[in-house]
């Protein structure tokens, strides 16, 4: 997706052609695939998202790399409209924000080191398992054994994670099958290899965060919806992921 | 494990962005946190106790809580509160000087007070105020003292502006986790960023012992 | 010129100094003397309000300085005082030690002091070192600076706190030898001192304190050969 | 904005566990530290340079990086090059413990030089060595002086523990953290931390201002 | 006892002790004057190797101190000093002062170290204090501790460096008496001191030094009254 950013750090850009409203859109551009820095251009999956979405619904786009903690400040207090940054949903998030309807199955894999025996979710019981803070890796592996359960490590970032399995600190990691999957693909060298388990792990799905009672919710719902339907969102996954998307699943949830 | 020096080079005008935007807020927070710091010092001696609590109060605070927090409060509260947005340099700039004018400011204190009692008597003996005595005597012979931990200070507060990116100012270490997260690395940015902060530091450190030096043989 | 009257300061429950009454007149040289921790310096420094004192009065030139109206820089420029350490300013030449309290007191131009402090530093007989610094100086030397810079504000008191007993012995007389020249010229003066030599040669009248009182004073020769007071005594067999 | 009281109270066992453990690491650190500081800063004044060199060294590398990074060379590198696996709490008091001892080699070589040669040369004139002056005449001596900026870098290491959060070394701030992303609040989170960072400091400051004055008095 | 051949100490560029040859003979008092920075502690300093010398030699009964062989350790108990500041250890009470130097040198042992610590205490008549610690004390009583302190060591030679110069004028007298006791009973002492009446009244023999030598040396009638060069006369007229 090279050639579609556009936006670029601190200072915003905006996407020009249509004459909507300009939307203060942020995210941590720290999570690839979904949106890191290449240089100092933000690209990802959830870039080229949410343009095609507010696109749909009518809005130009200021995409902002602002810090993890800082989206939830920027989105609480209205200073933005919309937060995308692989944000996971779930009920304790909802008291304070609102999502949209989930615009990405998020299947988490395990990671473990080549001569691991582990072979699915529930041979993790027991092992220290390391994740990152806020993701669907730490939801499904608390929904497992526990929350705050005192064998999940929890780091800043999937890197870390990494590193503290190929220093023999813990077993395995739990993440995006996508961060992993690039893992691998990124460092043949580390001998790592990757666990898949429909069966133990929930299935967990991304939204778009907005502040409490936002009246974008819905625009942006219908938008999403919209592009399911219009094959751009396929068009979009399969540019990023190489594969088809289950919109399916993703529908079944709203 | 293979050292990608490749990303290295591909990230390393990015990492002199940040590298000069570090030095930029380094150097503008120390010169703002000397001055506030040298009034939160001559706040910090006054023998009033009611007055001088306040200061006493400000130090207190910024040195008892991590400064990461108060880079949050300036960023997310006092910047909006004032300008109605969000401006990460700006609330680097300022919660670096806020900061660093707590430490500072006992620096100040601790310098002035240094300065031996018969500098002041001789000046108040000729009839020179308090305030004369401060500014022609006293502060001229404390700054001098003040040169090497004011020095230390410098290279603390040049360390500590990684913090800022928490909040997405671009400086060194905005830049050095951008480069892991795009490659999924960690040695490659944070080595890097160690070896800048290190060359850095030892300028730094090169500029302030001349300095003083010249100071010490004037 | 000087009228003290029931002096009394404390440090805490310390009593220093305990009833102090004295009279200085114009242009007389009057020797405080004493054993260490009698309240020598504490007195000099209460006559020119380096000590908040606790009771009683100093007048200078009929004005009550305890007088919270009274303005005390105001009688701190009347008054020049000369201390045991110098207290010079090491960050300025010596000519600017001198120059800084007129130019930031008295508000004279900057020829003005410049011109006075070189007359003055001809006068202590270092008009060579007015370019240099302090810390340059011998300590007979800087004890000179410190008395142009005393009178550079043109004083009508001088006060000295044992201002030889901080130099090498080669260096009090030269010392010694300005202040005499000072007294010749009708300054009025206040020396606490253990040279007893200047003392003789020197004072109007001498002043024996101990443990915060007056203990005795009198014409030099008289305190010298003939002490009234048993402590008097005890503390010059000491000494002398 | 409303602040979640409720979050703060269903984490308060976590941020409890979390306190104590940001409490043992830094007495652990201060402790080590201490012991490691005194070492490098008596090599730091050894007269011969070519001794001195890798004190020398050692301060300036492990004052000129930011801790972040020694945290992790040490969490990442040192301790699973010897044990073969990480431990966060082992790495983060080792890395606390060698990053203080870097700034209390400077306090201790400060206190040091602070004491008047006439002391060492009363003690050499007896005929005592210099081993012997250094134990029974400057160290006891230094040891004094030393305690209020021992007392600050006690006080910048426990608020430096809280980096320790990176490596999952389950301190406050790692709590803190965990509490934030479970609900997604910010303020909250780092609020509570900061206060009680704030109770750690003003406590400790207060013990150290007691200990100071009695040994004054003494 | 003490034999000084063609001494030579630099410090940098400034050579400060130019070629100095001296001998003291057992039992003699040697008094040491001269002007402010003519190398008169230098000297001192030298002969117990507080400062490392440049040139010459130093002979300690017969042992050349400036072998590298020799234990500068053990020479440097048989040589005792004492300071003008004293330098007595803070931290310690006035008889931990005494003991600290023969328990961890000597090796003797504790009740030892306290008996004989008492009996030098009671010699320079501070017994009452020995709990006290040195802060409290006067000037003359801290001199006259550092002095207990150095003979705890039982040092064949005392070295004494302007021993009162520090002290208020009335404790002059209780340290010049202790030293005075201490040559009656035959120490052998090296005397720098500006107290011209000890000189005459103990010393031996007084060398005047200037500008980093020897310029005069004689028994103090002689130097005092007849003195042969004209730097003599020029810093005599200063100080008598
Ligand atoms: N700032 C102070 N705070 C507390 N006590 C003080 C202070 N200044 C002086 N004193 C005490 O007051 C007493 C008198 O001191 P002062 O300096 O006046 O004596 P002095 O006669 O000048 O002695 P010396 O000859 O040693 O200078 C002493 O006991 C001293 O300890
Ligand atoms: N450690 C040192 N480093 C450099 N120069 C020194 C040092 N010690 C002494 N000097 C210089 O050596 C010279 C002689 O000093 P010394 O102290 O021996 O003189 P002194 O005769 O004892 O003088 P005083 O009567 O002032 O004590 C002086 O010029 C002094 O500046
Ligand atoms: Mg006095
Ligand atoms: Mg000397």
């Amino acid at each position: 997706g090279k050639d579609k950013e556009v936006s670029t750090t601190g200072k915003e850009s905006k996407e020009e052609g249509s004459d909507g409203k300009t939307l203060r859109i942020v995210t941590d551009a720290n999570y690839a695939p979904f949106e890191f820095l290449e240089g100092d251009k933000i690209v990802g999956f959830d870039v080229d998202f949410i343009k095609a979405v507010a696109k749909e619904a009518g809005y130009d786009v200021k995409l902002e790399s602002v810090g993890w903690d800082p989206i939830f400040v920027e989105i609480e207090s209205k200073r933005a409209d919309v937060a995308i940054s692989a944000i996971t949903v779930n009920d304790e998030r909802r008291q304070t924000y609102d999502f949209s309807v989930p615009y990405f199955l998020s299947t988490n894999k395990i990671l473990v080191p080549e001569k691991s025996d582990i072979k699915s979710g529930n041979e993790l019981k027991g092992k220290v398992i390391a994740v990152q803070t806020g993701t669907t890796g730490q939801e499904a592996v608390e929904k497992l054994i526990g929350k705050n359960h005192k064998d999940i490590k929890k780091f800043e970032n999937n890197n870390l994670a990494i590193q503290e399995l190929l220093q023999g600190g813990a077993a395995a990691v739990v993440a995006d099958n996508t961060v992993v999957e690039e893992y691998v693909k990124n460092n043949p060298d580390q001998k790592l290899k990757v666990v898949e388990d429909s069966k133990s792990f929930n299935e967990e799905f991304y939204g778009l965060m907005f502040p409490k009672g936002s009246e974008l919710k819905s625009e942006f719902d219908k938008a999403v919806n919209a592009i399911y339907e219009n094959g751009k969102y396929a068009e979009i996954y399969k540019e990023w992921f190489g594969t088809d998307p289950d919109i399916e699943t993703l529908k079944a949830q709203q | 494990m293979s050292f990608r020096w490749d990303i290295i080079f591909e990230y390393a005008p990015f990492l002199l962005k940040g590298t000069l935007l570090t030095i930029g807020l380094s150097v503008s927070s120390i010169l703002i946190g000397t001055f506030l710091g040298l009034l939160i010092g001559l706040g910090k001696i006054i023998r009033n106790k009611v007055l001088a609590f306040p200061f006493y109060c400000y130090v207190t605070v910024f040195r008892g809580t991590p400064l990461l927090v108060q880079i949050f409060l300036i960023h997310f509260g006092v910047v909006p509160f004032f300008t109605g947005e969000t401006n990460a340099v700006a609330a680097g700039v300022i919660a670096l000087s806020l900061n660093a004018a707590a430490y500072i400011a006992e620096i100040f204190r601790a310098g002035i007070q240094s300065i031996d009692k018969g500098q002041t008597e001789g000046s108040r003996s000729l009839g020179m105020t308090h305030a004369q005595t401060m500014i022609h005597v006293v502060l001229p012979q404390a700054f001098k003292r003040m040169i090497p931990p004011l020095g230390n200070e410098f290279i603390v507060l040049l360390k500590d502006s990684s913090l800022l990116c928490v909040i997405a100012a671009p400086e060194l270490m905005y830049w050095g986790k951008a480069m892991g997260s795009q490659y999924f690395k960690v040695w490659e940015p944070y080595l890097a960023c160690a070896f800048i902060y290190l060359f850095l530091t030892l300028i730094l450190s090169f500029v302030l012992n001349r300095l003083e030096r010249r100071l010490k043989t004037e | 010129m000087i009228k003290v009257e029931n002096l009394k300061k404390s440090f805490g429950n310390n009593e220093v100094l305990k009833n102090i009454n004295a009279i200085v007149s114009p242009q007389e040289v009057v020797v405080v003397i004493g054993p260490s921790g009698s309240g020598k310096s504490t007195f000099l420094r209460c006559i020119n309000q380096l000590e908040t004192i606790t009771g009683g009065h100093i007048y200078i030139e009929g004005l009550d300085t305890t007088d919270k109206k009274v303005n005390i820089n105001k009688v701190r420029t009347e008054v020049g005082m000369v201390f045991q350490h110098f207290n010079l300013f090491p960050h300025k030449t010596v000519l600017e030690n001198i120059m800084l309290a007129p130019l930031k007191v008295r508000k004279v131009s900057k020829e003005q002091a410049s011109q006075k402090g070189m007359e003055l530093l001809k006068k202590v007989g270092l008009a060579e070192k007015a370019k240099a610094y302090p810390d340059s100086l011998s300590g007979g030397q800087k004890q000179r600076v410190a008395i142009a810079r005393a009178l550079a504000m043109e004083p009508k008191i001088m006060l000295f706190d044992e201002p030889t007993s901080a130099l090498d012995p080669e260096m009090v007389g030269e010392v010694l030898e300005v202040m005499k020249q000072l007294a010749k010229e009708g300054m009025t003066m206040v020396v606490v001192t253990h040279e007893m030599g200047f003392a003789k040669e020197v004072g109007d009248r001498v002043i024996f304190m101990d443990e915060g009182y007056i203990i005795e004073e009198n014409i030099p020769s008289e305190i010298f050969d003939n002490p009234q007071q048993e402590r008097t005594k005890a503390f010059l067999s000491k000494v002398l």
